[in-house]
């Protein structure tokens, strides 16, 4: 941070292909109307009149044609804006399989065990988890402590969208170590271009983490989905995603499958051109696939995830396994088969 | 009163017969002395008034070249009694709601100009409360308000006694007390690569010291030190904290 | 020629001239008033003795003034021992003197409010019942050669007729049929018992000094007052006095922090003027026999240019005195409890009577008066 | 009131009638907020307001004039309407303070009521409270409006023309209104029993004590303050722990409710401390357990310590938190029928300040 | 005497709904077909303040007393939470306004405490005296409603003429007579210069010689010792268990002062005594709160005649604003920057202090990031003591309710909050 102030300074606009309109009807017009749009709300972190606004719906700005200031931040951070699909695996340090000894989460529990032991080791103070209430709708937990993540319902997956980087704003704000951040490829390409624009968030967003994803959902869609499939939502206790199927597994202990491609109808137009499984650009990626059960599979890309994975090594907070790269691999390929870009017009 | 590191036992006067006919004795003549010679301390309001010290909290006057719109006074209020308004000139000015107005004078010890400032008005009645709020160019000069006091009456204490001294003037009650202006901050850009060129800092400046243009793709931002008046709205404006209030 | 009682209309004059009351000072106004035709009678009449005691002065007349003057008075007194003004404005060269015109007039014009539960008949009427009681005694109290009835009962019937008042003010708690009215009129009633006996037996102990009831040779054989004769029975008439008429220490019934004005509460207008004043009349009338029975009532050195309205001046004066010493016990003393305020009534106020019967009987004994 | 006016300018002894309602305003002793410790200065030997003839005197029917002192709430306004109603006719009624007004300090409190909606309001005096002069000047002002018989107030402000006095720049652009000072976390972390390190030797043992007379009723004992120490429990082992406790600690000093939305839960919190045992006087112990939101239900320990009776019902008022066996669960206590259920939750949102007046007002 | 109950069918009266009374009917009808008497000492009674006591007699005797509270309800917990902490100075001041020092000083001592600022030794020394005359003005309040209860005006009168000299020396001091605020985080808001304080100093030996002659006429009078004497008594243990606080407990024997228990400010440097009585009765919780007010006139004048120098604004707060030349030391022009970013760390902090009426209990749940409190927590004395009133009443007469209630100082609004 300079120590020098300045009374003159100037900052690049991004280019508008549109003319006349504001900035926000050009990136409504190429991204959201376009269907790119992969929700994964940077748009509306960055908004200075926080009018975009985000939840369960589409992206939208109401009345915006007159409270948008016309500053195009939204443009400067949005991943799909001159859209480039990240692909393939993705350069990393190592990739183990790993079941944390503390926590029991989605697999091996261990996206919870990597923000335990970085809250331990000071890396950050706070964390931005996804909790739910009864009806699995998404609620913002920010975690400070270690206690916060013996609730059970932070922990584990939740497959729809999230405010998480909405919630970033305040944290980063407030925060004095730093954050850490849980989320989507598509989230985790959103965080980085936020770090490339403003230069706050490089310095407190220090743990980055990006979860296996083949598509994601709005939650009104996959419940209601779920409801004419017969599953009462009050009821169910986890839901995942292993080999193709969707589990979902009741209090009463009874598990219902269905297979994936049924939900075909109700996957978002951003997550059908996104080719990025792993999160590439994240600092560890984590999923259940390629590792075994009970285990999740650990990708670790950067040296700020290798010392936490040093920390965790040294204390034995997780059972460390063997995982197989090329069941990853084979599923990395899939992802860019079935989404291919630019996406070809269906007839 | 046999006190014991710090703690005393209360004495109850003793209720024989003789101490109850003493009792009665006592009470009459401390009622009879009082009504030989009676001490009053009564202040007859219509026709006199009693001296208040300076920093009395009474209605508030305005000054309007003093005042640099940074809406402190609206922020801090408990009540929420100052709301600004729109002036011709763009820039907002307060109106208090006096049927809100709890008189605790924080937005007149909150003003960096002093611009609101105390006066001894305080014994006004309304008959509705449209009247009581007042805009801001009703802030200007004191109201006129229905004066029956030709006395001035002053607590002092004379040999150990409450004496009311009553002087034949009919005090002045706004007039504008004197206050040393803070020097001011100035407003400048100290991250300037937070800056995401919102321009929510040039629409809230109510001095116009922050102006802007677009020039060849980059929006430029220029912050006149001479017009900035300190009064920190862009910086909390700021959505990423870019700017900083510095010294002059 | 019409004739009343088998006397001509110039007879009855003759009577009323005769044995009107004569002031000097004003002798040739009411000459000249007799001469012209038609006034000549009124003037007459109301000079007649026995009209002009019951309707002037220590009648009707000096009701009024009384009660207007005391309530001025009280308000002055405990405002004065309070450390403020009291009543000031309303007519502020005389004081405030107004200050009790001015409320009577408020009360006149407010509107008076019947309200659903109470017996309407009895809600209005009693309080206006409740004047016969107090007004009838000024009948037989006389003022030197002023007097209304003379028998040689007088104190007896006095005495008998102040006993009906917390009779009629138990019935207006009755009458409101509101909860503290209920507790007011018992309180009323526990206390009535409580200062009626020994105030009887220290008029009977007074009695046995003079040796008749009857007022106007009691003020004769008055030499030295009654007070000094008798001291208890002056200080114990006193007590009751403040009993009678609720004064501060003893405000039971009419307890308006406690019980809400007791059996006054839901009355309003002009009932709650004439309600509120009640206490007072009796106060003068209490003021009247206390006057007559210890302070020598009417004696007292001739006023030169009155002639005969001189004693009713003094009578005037020395109730006004007693009904000045209630005024100021008003703010010295907080008001006691029910059972308090029976106990002293019951023990204190008996001994002290039985006291003053016996040093009535040795004062007669030693060839007192 | 216009028709109280009417009927005293009526017939023709209105000046008498006029000249008494004035000189003996007699306010009803109706005290209902704060500001009565003003109405007490102004006619106790300070101001004295017997001189204008006004007498406080105690009961509604014999009175005339209501003085309405500070904030009406809800349970109130029942009160000054049937107060106003039992009045005899001619009956005038004055606002003091500020609360009286517009509400005052208490704005936006889901209990106040606007009196100008319950009474007909002569006349207003703004203050909190107002000193005694101005209730005095209130009381001038009411009689003059009783002699002379239009209202007016009794003083007016004098409007300046604005853009005579700042110079008007040629392009005008309308401001942008700041945001508020307000920043309230949206999802907040709460903790209640966090640990401190204090050298505090006295509680090291005093915890040693409880932690061995308390053995498996509590889930953690720690010290978070000086002279401050937390335990946290069930709610079932309470009562439980409150039998041990009654001898030592012997009295409550608070029972408190914490509402955590986003976490789904009430924290309770009873702090208890003792004047029965000498070095235990500074010591306050918060016994804390959690309840879930939605059925809380927590066993009531007004049995063991009768000192916490008023404060559960209370808390069952404002929270909804239903103190099993306490007799007075279900009845409203301090909030009358008609508020708003459960008013102290964090859902239940109170209307926020508005800080820029829409155009100018007259 | 046999209880005659008489057996009609008994309906409970039309008002109990028409007030919403928070009695069951059937509580009603058991009362009267015991032949006792339901009073309503209602809100616009002039024996009771703004609250509603329902009274089950038997003849003169109480047998239950019921309370219905909250008529002065303002609901300050609620509001406070959506209020900036120094917003909330003036709202949590006002449950008792007549004693704004120790209220004030509660409320601010807790955010001194979680943000542990330091505040200099002037400024806790003025803050002491403000404590203090609130304590004599809050004690001379309720011996005045004491007295009017009791039927005797001068007891009325006189205490509000020597209230007179306390709102003097507030509005010296402060400029309002009454609720001043005055007491801020950090400090106080502007310094008092020598002639106030020589005001005050004076005002108090006016005030000692005139309660000599309130004593005679009120205190010593026999009527009102008879009045009060063994009415409504509380022992020792009956205080304890319903939490009975301030010098009602020091009445009934319990020697219990925040400012001895926990010493805040200049207490432990000036040296008084805390005045203590055995028999728990109206009478002795009279004569604590008089000898109080002698306590409080000693404790002013200690701690002006040693008033130190110095600033009266704490370093910690005013020191951010590094402007060069600082006008003056006191915070006019500043406040709201100063004041503004207050923002407290996350947890709950609990401070006791002596109101004038017994202990008054603030505590705070801050949440660390939004700078308005999460959860305001305050119990006033009236609400504490409350039960040990009600529990107080039972067995005595009708016509002691007032004196109890003079007796206790109950102050609904301190109580509703």
């Amino acid at each position: 941070m300079s120590e020098a102030c300045y009374l003159k300074w100037d900052v690049e606009l991004p280019e508008r292909p549109i003319k006349g309109v504001k900035y926000f009807g050009n990136l409504k017009e190429f991204v959201i109307d376009s269907g790119i749009c992969s929700h994964c709300t940077t748009c509306a972190n960055i908004c200075p009149v926080r009018g975009i606004t985000a939840g369960d719906k589409p992206i939208d700005f109401p009345n915006w044609e007159e409270l948008c200031v016309d500053c195009g931040a939204c443009i400067r951070v949005c991943p799909r804006w001159n859209y480039v699909p990240l692909n393939g695996m993705g350069e990393f340090k190592e990739m183990v399989a790993a079941k944390s000894r503390r926590f029991t989460g989605q697999d091996g529990g261990m996206v919870t065990e990597i923000i335990a032991s970085a809250l331990e080791m000071g890396v950050i103070d706070r964390a931005i988890f996804v909790g739910r209430d009864d009806e699995w709708k998404p609620t913002i937990v920010h975690v400070k402590n270690i206690e916060q993540l013996e609730v059970e319902r932070v922990r584990g997956t939740k497959y729809s969208f999230a405010d998480v980087i909405v919630e970033l704003r305040d944290a980063v704000f407030h925060t004095e170590k730093g954050v850490g951040v849980i989320g989507t490829p598509c989230m985790v390409s959103g965080v980085r271009k936020l770090q490339k624009t403003v230069r706050r968030y490089h310095d407190r967003v220090k743990v980055v983490i990006g979860l296996f994803c083949t598509e994601n959902f709005y939650h009104h869609q996959l419940y209601s989905f779920l409801e004419e499939k017969g599953v009462d939502v009050k009821k169910i206790a986890k839901t995942d995603i292993t080999k193709g199927k969707f589990i979902a597994t009741m209090e009463s202990g009874d598990t219902i499958s269905i297979p994936v491609k049924e939900f075909e109808p109700i996957v978002p137009s951003g997550c059908k051109v996104c080719q990025d499984f792993s999160g590439v650009e994240s600092d560890v990626s984590v999923g259940s696939v390629g590792s075994p059960d009970g285990f999740s599979s650990v990708i670790v890309r950067t040296d700020v995830a290798k010392d936490i994975m040093d920390f965790i090594r040294k204390n034995d907070y997780a059972e460390l396994g063997e995982v197989k790269q090329t069941v990853i691999q084979k599923l990395v390929d899939f992802k860019i088969k079935i989404h291919p870009y630019p996406p070809k017009k269906k007839e | 009163m046999e006190t014991k590191f710090g703690r005393i036992k209360v004495l109850y006067p003793k209720q024989r017969l003789i101490d109850k006919i003493k009792g009665h004795v006592e009470a009459l003549n401390a009622g009879l002395k009082e009504a030989i010679k009676p001490g009053r301390i009564t202040i007859e309001y219509p026709r006199e008034r009693r001296e208040l010290p300076d920093n009395f909290r009474g209605f508030l006057l305005f000054d309007v070249d003093a005042c640099i719109s940074c809406f402190q006074c609206a922020f801090v209020c408990p009540a929420n009694a100052i709301n600004m308004r729109g002036a011709p000139n763009g820039r907002y000015y307060p109106c208090i709601d006096y049927t809100k107005c709890i008189f605790c004078h924080f937005c007149a010890d909150t003003c960096p100009r002093g611009a609101l400032h105390r006066t001894k008005i305080h014994d006004v009645a309304f008959s509705d409360m449209d009247e009581m709020l007042a805009t801001t160019e009703e802030l200007l000069k004191p109201p006129e308000m229905i004066r029956e006091d030709k006395y001035l009456v002053k607590y002092e204490i004379k040999d150990g006694d409450i004496v009311l001294v009553k002087e034949e003037t009919v005090v002045e009650l706004a007039e504008r007390p004197k206050f040393e202006i803070r020097p001011a901050k100035v407003s400048a850009c100290a991250h300037p690569e937070n800056c995401i060129a919102c321009t929510l800092c040039v629409m809230t400046c109510p001095s116009n010291a922050i102006s802007t243009k677009v020039e060849n793709g980059r929006r430029v931002l220029i912050i006149d030190p001479k017009l900035c008046t300190g009064c920190g709205l862009c910086v909390k404006e700021c959505p990423t904290c870019a700017l900083a209030l510095i010294e002059r | 020629m019409v004739t009343i009682f088998g006397l001509t209309i110039s007879e009855i004059m003759n009577i009323m001239v005769k044995e009107g009351v004569s002031i000097p000072l004003i002798q040739p106004l009411i000459d000249f008033l007799l001469k012209i035709p038609i006034i000549q009678y009124v003037v007459a009449l109301i000079l007649w003795k026995p009209v002009f005691a019951v309707l002037i002065l220590p009648g009707l007349g000096g009701l009024m003034i009384s009660l207007l003057f005391i309530i001025w008075f009280e308000r002055k007194l405990t405002a004065r021992i309070q450390w403020r003004m009291g009543p000031l404005e309303v007519s502020r060269p005389i004081a405030g003197l107004m200050q009790p015109m001015a409320d009577g007039m408020r009360y006149l014009f407010q509107e008076v409010i019947v309200h659903r539960g109470a017996h309407k008949p009895y809600f209005v009427q009693l309080p206006i019942l409740a004047f016969i009681p107090i007004l009838l005694p000024i009948v037989f109290i006389p003022a030197g050669s002023i007097y209304g009835i003379n028998s040689p009962y007088s104190l007896i019937i006095t005495v008998a007729l102040l006993a009906l008042i917390p009779v009629t003010i138990i019935a207006i708690g009755w009458a409101s049929n509101s909860k503290f009215a209920y507790i007011g009129s018992v309180r009323e009633a526990f206390m009535y018992f409580a200062y009626e006996i020994p105030f009887m037996i220290m008029v009977l102990g007074m009695i046995i000094i003079y040796g008749t009831a009857d007022m106007a040779t009691i003020v004769e054989k008055q030499g030295i007052w009654g007070a000094f004769l008798n001291p208890f029975a002056f200080l114990g008439i006193l007590i009751t006095t403040a009993m009678a008429t609720s004064r501060l220490p003893f405000e039971i019934a009419e307890a308006d922090q406690e019980i809400a004005f007791g059996p006054f509460v839901e009355y309003s207008g002009i009932l709650f003027g004439l309600v509120m004043t009640l206490a007072y009349e009796k106060m003068y009338i209490m003021g009247l026999i206390v006057s007559v029975l210890f302070l020598g009532g009417g004696g007292g050195p001739a006023i030169p240019l009155l002639g005969d309205l001189s004693p009713a001046i003094w009578l005037f004066i020395k109730a006004l005195a007693v009904m000045m010493v209630m005024a100021f016990l008003r703010s010295i003393y907080p008001r006691y409890r029910l059972d308090q305020a029976l106990r002293i009534g019951w023990n204190s106020l008996i001994s002290l009577s039985l006291l003053s019967l016996v040093v009535a009987v040795i004062v007669r004994f030693m060839g007192g008066v | 009131m216009d028709e109280h006016i009417e009927f005293l300018k009526s017939g023709p002894l209105s000046l008498v009638k006029r000249w008494g309602a004035k000189w003996s305003l007699w306010p009803v002793h109706l005290v209902t907020a704060c500001c009565g410790v003003e109405l007490a200065h102004a006619y106790a030997c300070g101001y004295d307001g017997e001189r204008l003839g006004s007498l406080n005197y105690g009961i509604c029917r014999q009175t005339n004039l209501i003085i309405v002192e500070g904030a009406i709430t809800r349970k109130m306004a029942k009160v000054l309407r049937i107060t106003w109603e039992q009045m005899p006719d001619p009956k005038f009624v004055i606002v003091m303070g500020a609360c009286g007004l517009n509400g005052g300090l208490f704005w936006n409190g889901y209990h106040m009521v606007k009196p100008s909606d319950v009474v007909p309001v002569d006349y207003f005096i703004p203050g909190c409270p107002p000193t005694p002069e101005a209730l005095l000047r209130g009381i001038r002002a009411l009689q003059d409006k009783i002699m002379t018989g239009e209202t007016n107030s009794t003083a007016k402000f004098s409007k300046a023309d604005l853009s005579s006095i700042i110079e008007i720049p040629e392009e005008i652009k309308q401001k942008r209104v700041p945001t508020p000072p307000h920043s309230i976390a949206k999802a907040p972390v709460i903790q209640i029993d966090g640990q401190r390190e204090i050298e505090w030797d006295e509680g090291a043992n005093l915890i040693q004590t409880l932690k061995k007379d308390l053995e498996g009723l509590y889930i953690s004992i720690e010290m978070t303050d000086l002279n401050r120490i937390c335990l946290k429990t069930t709610p079932e082992k309470t009562p439980e722990i409150a039998e041990r406790l009654k001898f030592t600690f012997d009295h409550v000093k608070s029972v408190n409710v914490v509402d955590v939305p986003n976490e789904n839960k009430f924290i309770i919190e009873y702090v208890v401390s003792s004047y029965g045992v000498k070095d235990l006087m500074p010591v306050l112990l918060s016994i804390i357990t959690e309840i879930p939101r939605d059925n809380p239900r927590h066993p009531s320990l007004a049995k063991h310590w009768p000192s916490a009776d008023y404060m559960e019902r209370e808390m069952h008022e404002f929270f909804g938190v239903w103190f099993e066996d306490n007799p007075w669960m279900g009845r409203n206590f301090l909030l009358s029928p008609d508020t708003p259920e459960y008013p102290l939750r964090k859902d239940f949102k109170l209307p926020r300040e508005t800080y820029v007046l829409r155009g100018d007002s007259r | 005497m046999k209880d005659m109950a008489i057996d009609i069918p008994v309906e409970p009266p039309a008002e109990l709904k028409s007030l919403f009374i928070p009695i069951p009917p059937e509580y009603v009808e058991d009362a009267y077909n015991k032949d006792e008497y339901l009073v309503l000492v209602g809100p616009q009674h002039p024996g009771s303040g703004h609250m509603r006591i329902i009274l089950r007699l038997k003849g003169d005797i109480i047998m239950d007393a019921i309370p219905d509270p909250g008529y002065v309800h303002r609901s300050m917990e609620k509001l406070a939470e959506n209020r900036l902490y120094i917003q909330n100075i003036p709202l949590l001041e006002r449950p008792s306004i007549m004693d704004p020092g120790n209220y004030n000083l509660g409320y601010v001592r807790v955010i001194e405490k979680a943000m542990d600022i330091e505040v200099p030794e002037r400024a806790r020394y003025i803050r002491t005296i403000l404590a203090e005359l609130g304590r004599i003005g809050t004690h001379l309040y309720d011996a005045g409603i004491l007295a009017v209860f009791l039927g005797h005006t001068t007891g009325f009168m006189w205490p509000f003429g020597l209230r007179e000299l306390i709102c003097e020396s507030f509005l010296r001091a402060t400029g309002t007579r009454i609720t001043s605020s005055f007491i801020v985080p950090g400090g106080i808001r502007w310094d008092l210069d020598e002639k106030v304080l020589d005001f005050i100093n004076k005002s108090t030996y006016t005030l000692e010689k005139r309660l000599k002659g309130f004593e005679r006429i009120f205190i010593k009078n026999p009527a009102v010792i008879s009045r009060l004497r063994d009415v409504g008594i509380l022992n020792r243990r009956e205080a304890i268990e319903y939490g009975v606080v301030g010098p009602f407990l020091r009445a009934s024997g319990v020697e219990y002062d925040v400012r001895r228990v926990e010493p805040y400010e200049a207490y432990p440097e000036l040296d008084w005594d805390v005045p203590i009585a055995e028999d728990g009765d109206a009478y002795s919780r009279f004569l604590v709160r008089v000898e109080e007010i002698y306590q409080s006139i000693s404790i002013i004048r200690q701690a002006i005649s040693d008033m130190p120098g110095g600033p009266v604004m704490s370093e910690d707060l005013i020191g951010r604003i590094k402007e060069k030349d600082k006008v003056s030391r006191d915070i006019r022009g500043y406040f709201y920057r100063i004041f503004s970013k207050l923002k407290l760390p996350s947890g709950e902090y609990t401070v006791l202090t002596e109101a004038a009426r017994g202990t008054l209990l603030y505590s705070i749940v801050s949440d660390g990031e939004s700078n308005v409190p999460y959860r305001v927590r305050i119990i006033t004395p009236g609400w504490a003591y409350l039960r040990g009133f009600m529990e107080s009443l039972k067995g005595s007469r009708v016509s002691d309710l007032q004196a109890i209630y003079g007796s206790f100082g109950y102050f609904p609004p301190e109580a509703d909050r």
